[in-house]
């Protein structure tokens, strides 16, 4: 396994005293249970945001803490969600008393652990309202299966609905922000290579030279389908069309475009599907009114991309232009 | 000599040592329709549950139980800590103070332990997941105490029904947790979670026979 | 060969095209020659900066092109350094009148065009000055060979020498300053796995599971030596001993510590190396006051990382926390 | 019939088609001691100015080169886009208005196209580069047209002198250009540089050859 650690079990551990060291004026790193809160923390009468999952998407979700976005991250281990004890503990350490949102991507385990939290701190009396992203549409939803995977729209979402708490918004209104972003919001994944999690030394999935799988999630699952390399603009179309068709996206459309590397893909690489997916935006009348390109969510060191599109209107581009100021975005600030 | 907490904390060990040994095989069974890590996720909460037998000698078996459970709910994450915390702890809120256990409350705390996980997982029988082998296994329990099986033997019954559950999950396809995504891609796998399911009970039996027979474990 | 692409001719091209299309409120990409400007250039009375090189290097240079940093980057085709018609235009368009500093890693290639387009540029008469980065300790240096490449210390100096020209400084002063940061900086860099450049086809060398290559440049040279693969700890050690040891840094030194990742590299293992090196480095009485984590000069999809140090004095600092607004990098704007 | 612009003209298409030939032998050259793309840069340059000779009729020998000169300059980059560049430019400030070229004429353009690199690049005989097939080729050259060769017999000359430079690049350790970094790796692989500095002056010697002899090229 090639990686630069010491070892499989302190690599997260290790990582995140980087992070503090590096970020000392944004973050603070809290141990015993683990969790990171932005400088600051708690501000009063703001509701306060609450994110978590497992490590390996980085800068997925502590790169997000900050103003203007997150007041909280809970990293798990690799592709691993989080504890209840520790998104407890941060939603306490962050809660200023107008209650606390918990973003949660839509992975069983993700879901389970932010519940139980979420009841532990209800059982102390504090507010806790949630909005479960879904937006992956290489999985087929039903109300028989575990749904959807959260991907690329939660680092919208983040975005957003931490705009609109920081504006003053109440836990209802960035609750229903934050849910009123997954209803708009639909992506797709693609992978060229997999990733290797540093505990089991072994890449997640194999492919062959001249193939590709298509619906990746972001923890090195296989996707739905594998298929034979193809080039950029037939890749880029076989995403948006699904995307597209999905919400659906039609003619007239204001929308936010998102081309995220998956940890391993060269920036050159995801310009380039950006403007091929433009290029075909533009072919189907839909408009890309923002932008957002390079690695935001990633699988480690995965090769590939996902895309993400967003139905914008005022209230969005409006929120979406906020200042921000964490590690991974920082704008006004 | 009765199956009191002493009993139960020895079974827990040799359990975290089971849970140790199978880390590889679970996570590659994980690797195949899942993110690859669920032997690892239990070995850390195993390993997190023997270190904390070190400090403590809980003195009902319910309590042996709730410090399975919330150990376990704040050491595995993923899909299963809060499972598997689950079970453990309404198993624990069965077995109250009593001293010991019997075939009885052993079949009790493993329906309590089901019908836990379905209540948080929603998932049901057929879905592929560790459902398929507790389900069957909390069945066969309750057939095994109503035939008057002391605690090695629901448990034999128990763990022969998991291990068959999970057998059975193969050929399915995922409707639950992360095999979900895969859609038809899940069909011709064993579900980690089920199969971890069968190893606990397998392991949980083979102390209690053991102890049955005065036989170290 | 395993890329997002359609056709190994046109990445620049299309990959330059998402970017402006992504960033126009910030950059103006030309054409015939091939060059991209900062909004609002050329601005009168301000010493404007043109850098370049090889594509492939992303976000370097294009990603730094703007308010406080740079006011021109040239792209070659990858790997290879640009022409003097592309250099000569960039240089003509941005001169506000204040003259023109020409930043040129050390490359034989890029030295050469450079130089052609300074004479071509004199020649009509503009004023441009040039600083050469050759920070690379990995590469033995003397006068009798091409010298050290430039590498990590490139992005430092474009952001100081940039904040230099924007308080002001006139092109002496603005040369003296970027000189003075090459004279303080050192790097080196090491990979697990090289890239594979779209034309080729085929990775750049080849290392065992069990390998790494150490000393490797940006364009996927080979490096100085193949190694067996060791800890992080010992990675970091390896570099930063042949850094620290090469200006050399002593106790006391305040410094700028800047771990880069080649393309491929996940954020956790960056900010696991970057951990590594804090510790070592306070071992060794050396300040870290400045951090710089993530892909900021890269060589494709490479899977490896470079540690840059620079010595920081009060004037570094103050150069160094002056707000920019790039793709890149972002700051107080 | 004389050497004049056409024959030179005609000459460069033949050496465009070689250097698309040897496109990916020079390129894997590069790929071992450099950033494998001296065949992709050189590719380029010639396709560049095989286009341009479709639409201009250079009137001389000086102007052929010029434009050659010229076109490599503005689209090879790399280290070897203004070398060549300066080469042909300085070759071609030597020929000056002559509408002909001879022996003497070509010996002088080798020269001067030498010199020029030498001067841009400042490596030197030995330092494993283009230089060391472009000197030896050029003194070759000078002996020859001393000796009374036409432009044929010098170009075979510096052909002949440049192969052997190329090959004999091969145990020397570089010091100029990318492969220095490599310090005592790059030794016992050719110089790249070199190796297109060979094939391109085979190629204008094979074209001067069949000229001479009247074949078409
Ligand atoms: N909704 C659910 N109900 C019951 N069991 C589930 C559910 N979702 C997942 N599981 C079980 O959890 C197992 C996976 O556990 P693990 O790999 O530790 O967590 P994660 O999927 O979060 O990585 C699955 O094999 C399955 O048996
Ligand atoms: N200083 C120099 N003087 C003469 N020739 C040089 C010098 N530096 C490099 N070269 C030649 O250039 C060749 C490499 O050209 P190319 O690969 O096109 O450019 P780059 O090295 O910029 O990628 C080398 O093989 C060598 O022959
Ligand atoms: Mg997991
Ligand atoms: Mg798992
Ligand atoms: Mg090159
Ligand atoms: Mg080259």
């Amino acid at each position: 396994m090639k990686k630069i650690i010491n070892d499989p079990a302190t690599v997260v551990d290790e990582a995140l005293d980087g992070v503090a060291a590096a970020h000392a004026d944004l973050l603070t790193l809290h141990r015993n249970p683990t969790y990171v809160t932005r400088a600051g923390a708690p501000i009063a009468g703001k509701v306060a945001l609450v994110s978590g999952g497992g490590s390996g998407h980085e800068p997925l979700h502590v790169g997000y803490v900050g103003e203007g976005m997150l007041d909280a991250a809970v990293p798990g281990a690799v592709f691993t969600s989080p504890t209840p004890d520790q998104i407890l503990d941060a939603t306490k350490a962050v809660d200023g008393g107008a209650g606390v949102l918990h973003i949660v991507k839509n992975y069983t385990g993700d879901v389970l652990n932010f519940e139980m939290a979420a009841e532990l701190a209800e059982a102390e009396g504090l507010r806790v309202s949630a909005v479960v992203v879904d937006d992956d549409v290489a999985v087929q939803d039903s109300t028989w299966t575990a749904g959807r995977r959260g991907v690329g729209g939660t680092v919208l979402l983040e975005k957003i609905a931490g705009a609109a708490a920081a504006r003053g918004d109440d836990l209802d209104a960035v609750t229903a922000i934050a849910q009123r972003v997954n209803s708009q919001v639909r992506s797709m994944g693609m992978a060229l290579r997999a990733c290797t999690v540093p505990h089991s030394g072994e890449p997640s999935f194999n492919l062959a030279e001249d193939e590709m799988e298509i619906g990746i999630g972001i923890h090195g699952e296989p996707g739905r389908e594998t298929r034979k390399l193809a080039p950029a603009d037939e890749i880029v179309e076989i995403l948006l069309s699904t995307i597209v068709e999905d919400l659906p996206f039609a003619s007239g459309d204001r929308t936010l475009l998102f081309v995220n590397g998956m940890g391993g893909t060269p920036e050159v690489e995801l310009y380039l599907a950006y403007n091929s997916a433009r290029k075909y935006l533009h072919g189907k009348g839909i408009e890309v009114e923002r932008s957002l390109v390079g690695n935001y969510i990633t699988a480690l060191e995965m090769q590939g991309m996902s895309i993400t599109l967003l139905k914008l209107d005022d209230e969005f581009v409006e929120l979406w232009d906020a200042p921000v100021h964490t590690v991974a975005l920082r704008r006004g600030l | 000599m009765g199956y009191d907490a002493e009993s139960l904390v020895a079974a827990i060990r040799a359990l975290g040592a089971v849970i140790a040994q199978r880390r590889t095989e679970l996570t590659q069974l994980d690797q195949e329709i899942g993110d690859g890590d669920h032997g690892e996720n239990l070995a850390r909460g195993f390993s997190a549950v023997l270190t904390k037998l070190r400090s403590t000698e809980p003195e009902t078996p319910a309590k042996v139980m709730a410090l399975v459970a919330t150990t376990l709910i704040s050491t595995v994450g993923g899909a299963s800590g809060p499972l598997f915390g689950t079970a453990f702890l309404r198993g624990s809120t069965v077995l109250g103070g009593a001293a010991e256990l019997d075939g009885a409350l052993v079949a009790a705390g493993l329906v309590a332990a089901r019908d836990g996980v379905v209540a948080r997982g929603k998932a049901e029988l057929g879905d592929k997941t560790m459902v398929d082998a507790l389900s069957p296994a909390a069945d066969a329990a309750t057939k095994a105490a109503e035939a008057g099986a002391d605690v090695a033997g629901v448990l034999a019954a128990a763990a022969e029904a998991a291990a068959a559950g999970a057998a059975a999950t193969a050929p399915l396809q995922a409707r639950k947790g992360r095999a979900s995504y895969l859609g038809e891609r899940s069909i011709g796998h064993v579900d980690p979670g089920a199969q971890s399911t069968a190893y606990i009970l397998e392991s949980l039996a083979a102390s209690a026979a053991s102890h049955a027979t005065g036989t170290a474990v």
